[in-house]
């Protein structure tokens, strides 16, 4: 049997094979009904809230889709698809371990979530909470993918489909799980600094957006983005309703995405998170509208929803740190940000979503946001960094704020870009001008992502009936008809 | 036998169509086309950018007819598209010089309408 | 730091900013251990139901985008977000305060959710539960928001968006928490005449229904709705499949709207608020459909949804107060009256989607049935009113409910009537015959909700690749071609 | 009242109208504070674990609408929501009955959810779990409306509607609940073979492809899916991304329907259960791609979504029995297997979804997999059956879940076969040749499911302005405008 | 040179198409139109109110030929478009005064179409 | 007068457009066709199956001139629809015999194009 298992996912599945611990323990525990209330009762909550944020996945590929032209539509879903299961595989391979284990730099233990023994002093960061470790694979596992969605923003329409998976291999098994694990997996920029990040404005956007900009400017802009004279021109999207659906699934999943990081119920902290989340994400709304209007004078659909997201990101890291009636100055000024780093990004590279300003520039603001207005007693309660500006009147916590940043920023850029310069010299990154003009759901996928309106009546091509089998022709039930006698 | 075809409002089909069937006129064919002409063009904005877009949405009427019919059809369009402001659209008339029924195989104008009276209870 | 907040949110905020007395307590008590686990119990559930309620805005855009024209289809996106975002902040800052803190008239406690002392004495209506007030905030909150989204059924293709912008800020600030705080907030209705209204078929469907006629009446019908001799037109809209997603997600968040009103899980009752609701839809859609295949013999897609919606509207007043058995009635009674109620009203006044019928006909319609059905155990337990008609034989409730429903509509409809008269006597109501016929998108927004549907290769306008760039022509990989070699 | 009850429901329903006994008793429970939170803790998971499965029908609905043709779409609404409908009422009257009562071959306690007295010797089988009764309902139910929704998979774009109607009644009331009870409802092939399924890849995913293929041997294929010759053709779908978000769904649907089959939390079990189904789906994505990539030369976006199903569809059956390291392996398989069995089937019989080979023969293949994979702790946790063929050696188990397999086709196929039989010779299964080239919608429902796509203007059919009204036109707002003067 | 017009089913069109390029006329257009004729109006409902649908969806076919080659083109396209039931079309002929290959600029009728045994090729 | 129909690739549209318009013909109208010729067909995969579409997104241009402009506006379409490979297109050139305005009623040549200044400026 063990052959069946190494032959299937080679060598390193060996491990995996191993009579099963700690799933045992637990059922052990259950069976001998010692196993406390607690546990599934955060258990639920932080199942709930990882649910939630792989609902995001939805999210992520409608807001792009919507923003893709119809010919490139359903290339996105394949997309999704694979790097959703990719990212499961590789963060249960050694992501998870990476990412949680024991380290300053990196964990080491949990491979395959086996063999780690007591899960609590396996993966202390987590330790405040006793939900299953189960539960806490699936709520850091949905980060990851979050993380790996983020990054295709910026390579819509043009990028070869192979891209996707080579780089999912690596970032879900090494990018992220290492600088995630210095930020928020008990490495040294929160064990040894007081990096405050609660859910991940760094540590989840700010890192998928860094892969973004890494591949970006290796794939450059789509054809006919910029003219001749260089100026940049609109590409619109081809389905504003499916940009809104995936907004609103975004702005759902967030519920799960910052509350859950309480990664527990007991304590009563996650209902506040969500209120802190909700006020910000609505100030995004109002603001972002706001600038666009100014800027360009129309109430401009897609900034309304990239505010709502921008203001979420910005939230992200301060939603557990940080008093309510700050949450929509937070997200007001995130949604100031994202129309003006749209224009100002647009006009030199080809991001087509927004997504280095919705979740880079914005995750950075929201970075730095805890160490202006991060709350004494919730600074004490996470037991990381210190209160913020507003009320120390000191700018250490912000310095490590942005310390963190900029560190985090430079090794998931070195090591994406060394990635995609990899892939470009063997694989390749951009598919040719003909496959990008024809679209990539027929030249990568061999069928187009809404064939009837780029094939006429398709069933009936090749087709010829024998005479002898023309059905007789009746009237439609549903339709009472008026004859018009032939002449 | 000549081809009648007219560039319109989408308004403007549907009086048009209910005229011409009453005249004995029942077969057409519309399409949807993007036109140009002296109608102002509209700025529409995406992310930031600009970008001019100088197309309207158009119908475009098509209708063969014998060729002493071509003023009558002529005449129950100009009536009904026009409302006096840029945008109303064209009437051309082009030489046809051949038509045939598919059903029947027949040829000749007499394929191209059904007769008055056939129509007048058509609409009835 | 004050500073900061009242340049930002102004004088108002100024309360928001002493210290997070009621957030710090739950914090404090989880600190010490002495949170009860029923806290984290309760607010679990009622924090999913409000994020399932908060799901249903989704749901609404996709029922009204469906039924819009393709060409006033991304207006719907904008205004959904923004009309959520101001619900947000202007319910924190006011309507949570006026709907549930305490007194006959209106509540006067608990501004930006602050400085209230003991949350079960600050909003004791809501006291059977133990829930966090962040999480019970969240629930009513998504609430405000669904009547919210209700009033702009009617409204579709031809208002301007200004209009909610500003009618929003009245209604999450004043109308509706003073209406709902009458029927279901402790206000006298409530209290004083023992009004039944579980989850709001009158608080929440008959308030949104009652704001959304005040403004149709002074909006008037679509262009082409009515022809010259006053006969209603169809304007179908253009997409059904966006709408039966709409319908399904609502109908999903209604298992949290209605279950969820129970507060709390710890006495069981949610489940059976559940069934019942379950029961009711179910029947709803049967009798919707049958109806209109009678009356007009087809099976009317939309009018499946409706009759959803209908039913799940009209169970939502008794849903808490009456036995199983009752819902399938009520849910088809709701069904028969969709279709019929559609039909007359179309005759005369235009609405796009249906909604004063599903929200203000089956509302009234729901909430009359807790005079007629409302069980004893239950009358009891929720120690509101009396048990209905069939128990009592007494018209008593009935009456009550009756009272109930006619204060509601009346004092929204003014209210609702008087704010839209100001808006059009200044700011307008609604867009010029050229922008109704070009639509919202285009002339309210700069850029269609289907660009490709209306510009041709619009990322090619204006667009002249210099003569150089043109670059090679390749086959496209997905396809394997046949070559017509040039005569 | 009892008049009301008869006159509304028949006199089946007298039975519903008794005192209220069982959800009385929860409630006296609760009033006398004696209701443990157990109740409450169980019921909060299965009933989250409900509504994600009850969401599944969006996921079917859509991923049946992009796989349709546009004429066709809409009719999938009306038929998702009519299906639905009576699955409720039918399961409240007497399915739940039929499935969870005591009895070898079927239950005979519970209609209508009534007069059943302990819930927990009542339905046995659920006794592991002291979750409401209503509670229990829900995610049963859900589980049958999934198995129905499975059955027309095979029929889009030509089955007449009333057909849904009929077929629902006799599949929810009666076939449904008797071969679900066999499975895994305490009948004979759970409780006297030690037959192992533990969500229902055989009790409800082979169950509903069964009824697939009844129906579909008698309806025949689309107009123009076989050339004179008997070769396939393809017939497109109209959306990918429709398809993609009927995935995304039923994908996020899974996670309730599988870890919500321990139908409690407290025993800490369902997060694991959640980790084994994602990395099955994941590997099953990965599978079907490669293999159809393998076998057609391109990235099957089609594939790609029906391999996640057919992984999540084997992986059911297992989910509570294996080890974490044995879910890619079977999902893997179902992945390889969904593309080969569709394009064989698809050579002889029309199955436009692949509802055939992705849940059935892949709910086969789950079904076998516990008899190689089932882990002796879980075999002995969930008291059925013996571990599997890699720890015992022993072909015992496999026999048994083979002969469940045979054992649960053979019943469905022959009442399924008989019912669509009796069915085709009375009311008709088939629309006429015209109807199904007209499409569903239009001839079906009177109206198309995107009716700008088939009607010009539709709002200005027979509609001719008088004269007089043509309101001023102006320019539209959102547009600045350059005007080319009058010639 | 003469256009080629023809109204016809969707179903009719690829049958058409194959006889054409087996007989040397790859070069084609075609479009979606919506027709009226003698064809029936379908009655649609929407939420109670009822409209008459008067068009039926078409295909459009366009294809410039030689003189000469007028009639082969025309009896292809009778052949297969024809069921015998209303809603069959018409094939109208046009005159055509000049035509270019834009790719190499030339004029006149050999642009129009390839040659016959290059087409038999083609589809061999 | 003289109708020009031109099939060609949807890239090639804008660059004629605006010299039209410099030129002084503002007014035309294009619409969506497939279109068939000497380029090569997509094998397209579903499900398994292969289906071979002959058929490629073209844009119809249609604009009818003045007799006399005719070489002006088939030059212009020459010039930018270009790029030597398979797939350019065709110019067809048609006779029309009438043509009337329909805001005002007027027909004949003057109706169908603006005078070159005022387009110049239109441009500016
Ligand atoms: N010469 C032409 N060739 C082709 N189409 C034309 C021509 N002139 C006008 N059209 C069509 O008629 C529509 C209306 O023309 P326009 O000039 O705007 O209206 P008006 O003639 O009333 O000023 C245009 O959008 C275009 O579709
Ligand atoms: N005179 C005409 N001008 C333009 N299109 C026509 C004309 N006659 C028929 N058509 C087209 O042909 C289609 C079929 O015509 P119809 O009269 O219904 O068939 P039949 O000629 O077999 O009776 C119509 O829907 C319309 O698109
Ligand atoms: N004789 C014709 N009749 C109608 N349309 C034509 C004709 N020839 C070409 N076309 C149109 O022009 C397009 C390009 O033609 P094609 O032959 O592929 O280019 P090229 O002429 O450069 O080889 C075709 O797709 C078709 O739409």
């Amino acid at each position: 049997m063990r052959r069946i298992g190494t032959a299937l996912l080679g060598v390193a599945l060996a491990s995996a094979v191993l009579p099963a611990a700690a799933h045992a323990d637990t059922l052990d525990a259950a069976g001998n009904g010692v196993l406390p209330d607690s546990v599934a009762i955060n258990s639920i909550w932080v199942m709930v809230a990882a649910l939630l944020v792989i609902f995001m996945q939805a999210g992520f590929a409608f807001l792009e889709i919507g923003f893709s032209r119809a010919k490139n539509a359903g290339t996105v879903v394949a997309k999704i698809l694979t790097n959703f299961s990719i990212a499961g595989l590789m963060y249960w391979a050694c992501g998870f371990a990476f990412a949680f284990g024991v380290g300053d730099l990196m964990g080491t233990d949990g491979f395959f979530l086996r063999a780690y023994g007591d899960p609590l002093e396996a993966f202390p960061v987590m330790g405040l909470s006793d939900a299953t470790i189960e539960t806490k694979w699936m709520f850091q596992f949905s980060f990851c993918a979050v993380s790996l969605a983020i990054v295709w923003g910026t390579t819509l329409e043009r990028i070869k489909f192979g891209v996707y998976v080579i780089y999912a291999v690596v970032f879900a098994g090494l990018i992220y799980p290492i600088a995630s694990h210095w930020v928020f997996g008990g490495g040294w920029l929160q064990n040894n600094l007081g990096m405050q990040d609660f859910a991940g404005s760094t540590a989840v956007h700010l890192i998928g957006a860094t892969g973004a900009l890494a591949v970006l400017l290796q794939l450059g802009a789509r054809r006919g983005k910029y003219g001749s004279d260089g100026s940049p021109r609109a590409i619109p999207g081809h389905s504003m309703p499916f940009f809104g659906l995936g907004v609103l699934i975004l702005w759902l999943g967030w519920f799960g995405f910052n509350p859950g990081s309480t990664l527990g119920a007991l304590d009563g902290r996650f209902p506040e998170v969500a209120l802190v989340t909700m006020l910000a994400a609505g100030a995004g709304v109002l603001a972002s509208i706001a600038t666009a209007r100014w800027k360009t004078g129309t109430i401009d659909i897609g900034m309304a929803g990239n505010g709502a997201i921008g203001a979420l990101v910005a939230i992200t890291a301060p939603s557990g740190y940080v008093e309510p009636w700050t949450a929509p100055i937070i997200g007001a000024i995130a949604g100031v940000i994202v129309p003006l780093g749209v224009y100002a990004i647009d006009k030199k590279i080809d991001d087509p979503v927004g997504a280095l300003t919705a979740h880079g520039l914005c995750g950075v603001w929201g970075t730095l946001a805890c160490g202006i207005f991060t709350s004494p007693r919730l600074a004490e309660y996470n037991a990381f960094g210190d209160p913020g500006l507003i009320y120390t009147g000191s700018f250490g916590q912000l310095g490590t704020q942005a310390l963190g940043v900029v560190t985090v920023f430079a090794f998931v850029f070195t090591l994406s870009y060394l990635t995609f310069f990899a892939i470009k010299k063997t694989y390749g990154l951009r598919v040719t001008a003909d496959e990008e003009e024809a679209g990539l759901d027929i030249s990568e996928h061999g069928m187009y992502g809404y064939p009837e309106q780029f094939i006429p009546a398709p069933e009936l091509i090749g087709y010829s009936p024998a005479p002898g089998n023309v059905p007789p022709r009746e009237t439609p039930r549903g339709a009472t008809t008026k004859e018009v006698p032939v002449a | 036998m000549k081809k009648i075809e007219a560039f319109i409002r989408h308004e403007a089909f549907e009086p048009i169509r209910m005229e011409l069937m009453g005249l004995g006129f029942p077969s057409l064919s519309i399409s949807e086309v993007k036109g140009s002409g002296r109608q102002k063009g509209i700025t529409e904005r995406y992310r930031g950018a600009e970008l001019t877009n100088w197309l309207r949405p158009k119908v475009k009427l098509e209708c063969v007819v014998a060729s002493h019919d071509v003023q009558t059809v002529v005449d129950a369009i100009l009536k009904h598209a026009r409302t006096g402001q840029i945008g109303d659209g064209k009437v051309f008339v082009m030489p046809v010089e051949e038509a045939y029924r598919i059903r029947t195989g027949e040829s000749g104008e007499e394929t191209l309408q059904a007769h008055p009276e056939v129509a007048a209870q058509a609409t009835a």
